[in-house]
């Protein structure tokens, strides 16, 4: 099965063709039919080499395809490597990818007022996207060298352009204003923008990221000769030694292109806007796979961060910083989805805070059980939206328990895995990590488990809101009626998945198996000289384990005292602190700030450019400039030409006279 | 008896002629007196012609003079025709009024 | 046989449609598309009959054209122009087919014109001999500019004056330089110029600068890169194509051609200059197409970007970017022309470029809108797309020799797809614009041929060595040539 | 010695006969001072022994040419001159000085270099058989057959254009031209009088001198066209008269306003047509 792993890029591009070309003949039945199939298949074959690959010991296989791009020394061939992290990621991309597939099916039926369901105008070009981005995850997933990261680098990028701004004829819908009580002005919001402008702002951001990682290849290139792993990492250790600023600058320029995919600051802003897209497209890109590329790359590379230490840490710390800075905007956000969308920022600081400090497993066990919980939450999130005719406010909700049971539970069970509840499986992704980082620098942990403490308060407050409590606009409330089978089903299996993800990878100290290290071990390379693995002591371990407990249980507890038992508080809590707020609330400003500094003076300077420079300088002064001045010198010639015989011959008389007196007088 | 007259003599009169030939295209506006002017300034170069042949001793000049008889003919017609086509236009004979090819 | 067939056909051609009578159009559309497919089918032998890792031109033909003069009509190809040949024959087909309904008067003279701007354009691509070339590279011009300035916008006069000029004024100090290699060479005859002269190293740099202006002129390099922008603007569709499509790739063509073999040591003194001209043209294009409300506008300046990445290649100095910018040439005239096939296709309906017009047209045209989308991605450099192979490597091969450049050249490609994707939106998304309620979308034959085109992108994009295979040797060469040099210079 | 006083008289004469064809008022006596001059030509050829040319200087010159001349003149009524004043003004005075340096320079260069071995006092004895016409017509028609040939051409020549210059007269000339643009009319031209031309642009398509527009009956697009030909219209006359031109509109044929817009900054005036009679 290992050799037919090209199948699984080629059923979903197979899958975009029929669904592509003849969507509309098909109709659309047969097109929700088609696209998750190709995805299951897809799906089955990575199982099958999944247990190709145990049974071999996790030892990596090359499907070379063919060769693409051959000038003199640089080579390049289209292959595909299965070993043990490609098949971890193929396994959530497609298995994710597939409830998300099954989801949308019945998500992207709307039902109008009276009833009756009609599909989305255009169904067929919503699977074919979606088949797309699973193809393009899948080759950057699967590519066996650096070019073909980035060809699937650069092709995720485009199919979440094209999802994102799937409604492309939405207008930007403007956000109801905050009020902090009677007397208070509320806090205004800025519109959220459209589906077109937020997917072009996703692409752009992306790309600028892309440049760092396009720089990093080719700094590869010129230093290895070629962009293979298994020719780069082998030598990576002495080459490192040879030219010692090379490997850092690498990493560095890889992780700029992390930053960009991964919505890591500064450049997370393109993801809240991108919840303007469909909410399957918000789980299955913006939440399970193309933003946890970032975090495949550098365990992918982890011999270049192990090699580069100081890059490692810058990672770790930004990781950590935007964790901590995305929870602090998601404590106040209205909008359910920017709630998550803030949660996957946080997440994903987490994933690189792992690896940043070198736990490679611990990021890809976060990783996974994360696409697990964040998936059912989006999908929750999206079955909510469904019911209330796309309204995604919070704080119209209210007590949808009674009216929508499984949405309910299963968010519920999202929620708690999201916010580490103990024996939940983001409990232990993310108490792993903790550990982990404890290790390398207390500092960095306490701003972790202030996150995790923020991250359980949002989580609770959002279903406190949106589930309990009396119902908020009774008009809503009455219509709300639990989704078709095709969402509960998928919401119940990623339950599941999200209560028993943490199996992967149980705390080794109290001596449970850690399936995802042993699995991951071939992949990672043991620095020669290594500094032997420093346990903590086992006090030690027990008491991380113990405290991110407790801060996960308290933040419930909070959100629980603050939304349930004293809701005045909130209110009173935002009015007094108004500036912070405000701050929270508007997003530090970070979208005007950019507008301010990048996306206006570019315009300005290309005005000034195409009307001043272009037209005015080159095209009038030089161009036609010297025309007009060869133009004026032909008129004074012409001045000569005055049309009387008489000052003709008065010429000529005088040439003759010349020419004579030269003659004679010589 | 005819024989005396030096060449340089008849040289310097059909230099003379040739000058206010010259001067009268130059000076006067009227059409009709320039080409007779252009006129004497032929004769002019005639008379040279015919005095070298005469002094040199070759018909070649005369030959010449012949040819250039010819062509003053020609001339002095076309030149009246035109003039006549033209004052049709212009009803003017001025040289000057007929001023429209220029720059 | 077959090239000096590639320039009788199209001539024989527009002489057999100018005998046909005024008012028969069909007749003269069938026989232009008749010839210019005929052109098509006797260039494919020239790649089928390619030999593969052969140094040195192939297909050559060596006839006295002015023996007195010792020049002789001297033909051949290699890697570097056997695609461009097949380009040009191909988009004349193309650009013949689409100008179907957009002409109505004077059809006879417009087809005339197409077809002797084709065998012009074959020739300066096939042509090794220095006269030859000068007088194929002159020839093009007429053509064009009879197509700008009869079948034009409202500005058309001034458009192809301005064409003309430009490129006249700066190719006759080339012709300067060419008489100098005549009289110091003794023929002018390329292969034997290229290896017998030995030219001092100033006299390289002083004739490199005149081959280089009349080349940067059509190029178009940065600074005489205006009289793009107004000749697109006002030439009919089919005329932005061809223009696109292939009088661009005349001039970094000949910079491979001509410029670097003949003067290989005054490439290391220019090269600085040109490259800082390349990446200035790379974001100065792209920022000034951002801002641009003309779709045809925007589309010229891309062009000057594009071109700038094909000159940043010329000037890396490596195989790698040598080749990358061989292959760009091509995929440039295949996205471009596409673009403005596009383009064309809605001036055909709505007579107006301005994106003011246009808005939320994809509800309507969903075909249209998704061959329009897939020539943006084509543009921007979309990988499995053959923006991507060209660009890349060309980037490659850059940052080995100038990594600063290659940063700013990689940066090029975020504002590619700032100013592309804000044209798709303006164009396509956002609310529906009431003025194109009666759009239609597109018919058969524009459907087909820009199924054809988004065609040879894919093939190119996923098997670029198919190209690359016989483009190589000849790169090879050159890149060999300047490093020997480069290294007797001591750099 | 006596030789030389009669070349010196006959010489006075044609001189003065010269002046008296420049500085004379009247165009008849000035003719007639010509023909004197041709005469002591004519004299002079015979003294340098050119006995045909002398007889051929008074007929063709003295018989046909002045003959001419006086002809045109009666022709015309040209015969009053401008007043003697205008001459002397400064351009002349400029002259006067240009032909004394001629003349001296002529002079000086006469006297001083002998002339290719033409001996100066030299008596030359009276070749009786030189200058006969036989041996004129000897190598007329033996060495010179070719120019005698073209001599020929050229006259035939210089008839048949005096002939077309002078039939030239009979075109018509119309006093106003005015360009239409009315699709109704099936012909290109029409002439309600001798000295109207109206043509229908919409036929004929091209440029000509016209002094008017009328639009009567015609769409934007053709309109506009007629626009932008006017605008890259490449003759300098014509172009400097479209500004003063009127351009009127029949007021039943609806045109765009920016249509409107177009013509008013391309012609003078933009008016309605007033159906006065049947035509303007």
């Amino acid at each position: 099965m290992t050799q037919l792993i090209w199948l699984t890029i080629a059923l979903p591009v197979l899958g975009l063709l029929i669904n592509g070309l003849f969507g509309r003949r098909i109709g659309n039945r047969t097109v929700s039919i088609i696209a998750p199939l190709m995805v299951l298949l897809a799906f089955l074959v990575g199982v099958g080499a999944f247990f190709e690959t145990m049974g071999r010991g996790g030892e990596a296989v090359a499907v070379p395809l063919w060769t693409w791009v051959t000038i003199g020394d640089f080579n390049v061939p289209i292959s595909l490597l299965v070993d043990p992290l490609s098949l971890t990621m193929v396994l959530v991309v497609t298995g994710v990818g597939f409830l998300i597939h099954v989801y949308a099916t019945a998500y992207m039926v709307h039902s109008d007022d009276h009833g009756h369901d009609h599909d989305d105008r255009d169904f067929s070009r919503f699977f074919t996207f979606l088949n797309l981005f699973i193809a393009s995850m899948l080759v950057l997933v699967l590519g066996d060298n650096y070019l073909m990261m980035y060809v699937g680098w650069e092709l995720v990028g485009v199919s979440s352009y094209l999802l994102i701004g799937y409604w492309f004829d939405r207008p930007s819908e403007a956000q109801t204003p905050i009020n902090l009580g009677s007397n208070t002005e509320p806090v205004k919001l800025q519109p959220l923008l459209s589906p077109a402008a937020s997917g072009m702002k996703a692409f752009i951001v992306n790309r600028i990221g892309d440049v760092g990682f396009a720089l990093g290849v080719f700094l590869l290139w010129s230093t290895f000769g070629t962009l293979q792993f298994n020719e780069i990492f082998p030598r990576a250790v002495e080459v490192s030694e040879a030219m010692p600023s090379v490997i850092p600058w690498i990493a560095a320029l890889l992780f700029v292109g992390a930053i960009g995919k991964s919505a890591q600051l500064p450049l997370y802003v393109w993801l809240p806007d991108a919840m303007a897209g469909p909410t399957p497209v918000s789980a299955l890109i913006h939440a399970a796979t193309m933003v946890t590329a970032g975090v495949y790359m550098i365990v992918r590379s982890n011999i270049l961060y192990s090699l580069a230490p100081g890059v490692s840490m810058a990672v770790a710390v930004i990781g950590m910083a935007t964790a901590f800075f995305a929870a602090t905007i998601a404590l106040v956000q209205v909008d359910l989805k920017r709630v998550l969308a803030y949660s996957t920022v946080s997440q994903l600081g987490y994933m690189f805070a792992a690896v940043g400090v070198g736990a490679y497993t611990a990021g890809m066990f976060h990783l996974v059980t994360h696409a697990f919980f964040k998936a059912l939450l989006f999908l929750g999130a999206g079955s909510v939206m469904h019911a209330l005719h796309d309204v995604i406010d919070i704080r119209r909700m209210g007590g949808l328990k009674d009216k929508m049971k499984i949405t309910w539970i299963t968010f519920w069970i999202g929620g708690l895995a999201l916010a580490g509840f103990p024996l939940m499986s983001g409990f232990f992704s993310k108490d792993e990590i903790l550990a982990h980082v404890f290790e390398a620098s207390p500092i960095l942990w306490f701003f972790g488990i202030l996150t995790a403490g923020m991250t359980a308060f949002y989580t609770f407050r959002a279903i406190f809101i949106a589930f309990h409590g009396k119902p908020r606009d009774h008009h809503l409330y009455e219509h709300a009626h639990e989704s078709r089978t095709p969402i509960t089903f998928a919401l119940s299996v990623l339950a599941v998945l999200a209560i028993f993800g943490g199996l992967l990878g149980l705390p080794t100290f109290l001596g449970l198996p850690h399936f995802l290290n042993g699995w991951l071990e071939p992949v990672l390379y043991e620095l020669p000289h290594a500094a032997e693995e420093h346990h903590m002591s086992f006090g030690a371990e027990m008491g991380l384990l113990a405290t991110s407990a407790v801060v996960a249980v308290g933040g419930i507890f909070l959100a629980y005292f603050f939304y349930m038992l004293q809701p005045s508080i909130p209110q009173n809590l935002a009015r007094s602190t108004r500036s912070l707020f405000a701050l929270l609330a508007h997003k530090y400003w970070i979208d005007e700030l950019y507008d301010t500094l990048f996306v206006q003076p570019g315009l300005k300077l290309a005005q000034a450019f195409a009307d001043g420079l272009d037209k005015v300088v080159i095209d009038d002064m030089f161009v036609d400039g010297t025309a007009r001045l060869i133009g004026r010198f032909g008129g004074i010639l012409s001045k000569l030409q005055n049309g009387y015989t008489g000052s003709y011959a008065l010429a000529t008389f005088i040439g003759v006279i010349i020419m004579i007196s030269y003659f004679f007088l010589r | 008896m005819i024989g005396q007259v030096p060449l340089s003599y008849y040289l310097l009169l059909s230099a003379i002629l040739f000058a206010i030939g010259a001067g009268g295209v130059l000076i006067r506006r009227n059409v009709i007196i320039v080409l007779m002017c252009v006129e004497m300034m032929m004769n002019a170069v005639n008379l040279t012609f015919i005095a070298f042949s005469r002094y040199l001793d070759s018909t070649t000049g005369q030959i010449f003079v012949f040819m250039i008889m010819a062509v003053a003919a020609v001339e002095v017609a076309v030149g009246l025709a035109l003039l006549v086509e033209l004052n049709r236009h212009k009803d003017s004979v001025n040289i000057n009024d007929f001023n429209s090819l220029k720059g | 046989m077959i090239l000096s067939l590639l320039i009788i056909i199209p001539i024989a051609g527009a002489i057999v449609i100018a005998f046909v009578p005024r008012d028969q159009d069909n007749m003269i559309k069938w026989l232009a598309v008749a010839t210019t497919a005929l052109a098509l089918l006797v260039s494919l032998p020239l790649y089928f009959g390619f030999a593969d890792g052969v140094s040195g031109y192939q297909f050559e033909e060596i006839r006295p054209w002015i023996p007195a003069l010792n020049i002789n009509y001297h033909v051949g190809i290699d890697g570097l122009s056997l695609f461009l040949v097949l380009l040009t024959t191909f988009l004349t087909l193309i650009s013949v087919i689409s100008s179907w309904t957009a002409i109505t008067d004077g059809l006879k003279e417009y087809m005339a014109c197409m077809l002797l701007l084709e065998a012009a354009v074959i020739g300066v691509f096939i042509s090794l001999d220095l006269f030859l070339f000068y007088l194929f590279w002159e020839a093009s011009l007429i053509p064009m500019a009879l197509l700008i300035g009869k079948w034009g916008g409202s500005r058309r006069i001034y458009a192809a004056v301005k064409f003309i000029i430009y490129t006249m004024a700066g190719s006759t100090l080339m012709l300067v330089a060419a008489l100098v290699l005549y009289v110091n060479g003794g023929t002018s005859d390329l292969p034997t110029l290229v290896s017998t002269l030995s030219l001092s190293q100033n006299l390289q740099i002083i004739l490199f600068f005149a081959f280089a202006l009349a080349f940067s002129v059509k190029v178009p390099l940065f600074p005489l890169h205006t009289w793009l922008p107004t000749a697109h603007v006002e030439a009919p569709t089919a005329g932005s194509i061809m223009l696109a499509g292939v009088l661009l790739k005349m001039g970094t063509y000949s910079y491979l051609r001509f410029a670097i073999p003949l003067f290989p040591d005054a490439v290391a003194y220019w090269t600085p200059l040109l490259v800082t001209l390349a990446i200035i043209g790379i974001l100065y294009g792209a920022l000034v197409a951002l801002v641009q409300d003309d779709v045809k506008k925007l589309v010229a300046y891309s062009s000057v970007a594009h071109m700038g990445f094909i000159v940043l290649g010329t000037f890396s100095g490596g195989q790698q970017g040598m080749s990358g910018a061989v292959l760009q040439m091509i995929n440039h005239g295949l996205s471009t022309g596409m673009l403005f096939f596009m383009v064309g296709v809605l001036y055909e309906q709505r007579h107006t470029r301005l994106f003011s017009e246009y808005g939320g047209i994809w509800v309507k045209v969903p075909v249209f809108g998704t061959y329009f989308l897939l020539a943006v991605f084509s543009s921007v450099g979309l990988p499995g797309l053959n923006g991507f192979v060209g660009e890349f490597v060309i980037l490659l091969g850059t940052f080995k020799v100038n990594p600063i450049a290659a940063a700013l050249g990689t940066f090029g490609i975020v504002l590619a797809a700032w100013y592309l994707l804000t044209a798709t939106r303006k164009v396509m998304m956002g609310p529906f614009n009431e003025a194109n309620r009666n759009l239609k979308d597109m018919n058969m034959r524009e459907a087909g041929i820009a199924f054809v085109l988004i065609l040879f992108c894919f093939i190119i994009g996923l098997f670029p060595n198919l190209l690359f295979d016989k483009i190589n040797p000849a790169t090879a060469e050159l890149a060999e040539m300047i490093s020997a040099t480069t290294l007797i210079a001591g750099q | 010695m006596p030789g030389q006083i009669f070349f010196l008289i006959v010489a006075a004469i044609s001189v003065i006969s010269a002046l008296g064809v420049i500085f004379n008022r009247n165009v008849v006596h000035s003719a007639l001072f010509l023909l004197l001059n041709f005469g002591t030509l004519a004299v002079f050829y015979f003294m340098l022994n050119a006995q045909f040319l002398g007889v051929a200087q008074i007929l063709v010159y003295a018989g046909a040419i002045v003959v001419l001349f006086l002809f045109v003149v009666m022709l015309l009524g040209a015969d009053l001159g401008e007043s003697v004043d205008t001459w002397l003004n400064s351009r002349n005075l400029l002259l006067i000085a240009l032909g004394l340096v001629l003349l001296t320079v002529v002079g000086t260069a006469v006297f001083e270099n002998t002339i290719f071995g033409a001996a100066d006092e030299t008596t030359m004895e009276v070749v009786e058989e030189f200058g006969q016409t036989q041996v004129i017509a000897a190598s007329l028609f033996t060495d010179y057959l070719l120019p005698f040939q073209l001599v020929a051409v050229l006259l035939s020549v210089g008839v048949v254009g005096v002939v077309w210059l002078a039939q030239h007269q009979q075109r018509q000339r119309f006093r106003r031209i005015i360009a239409v643009l009315d699709s109704t009319w099936a012909e290109e031209t029409q002439r309600p009088n001798p000295d109207l031309l109206r043509v229908n642009w919409l036929r004929r398509k091209a440029l000509f001198d016209f002094d008017q527009v009328e639009i009567i009956q015609a769409t934007d697009h053709q309109v506009e066209e007629l626009v932008t030909m006017v605008e890259n219209d490449t003759d300098s006359w014509r172009r400097s008269r479209y500004r003063q031109m009127r351009c009127l509109v029949d007021p039943d044929c609806k045109l765009s306003e920016d249509t409107v817009r177009m013509l008013r900054h391309t012609f003078g005036e933009v008016k309605n047509l007033v159906h006065k009679g049947v035509m303007a």
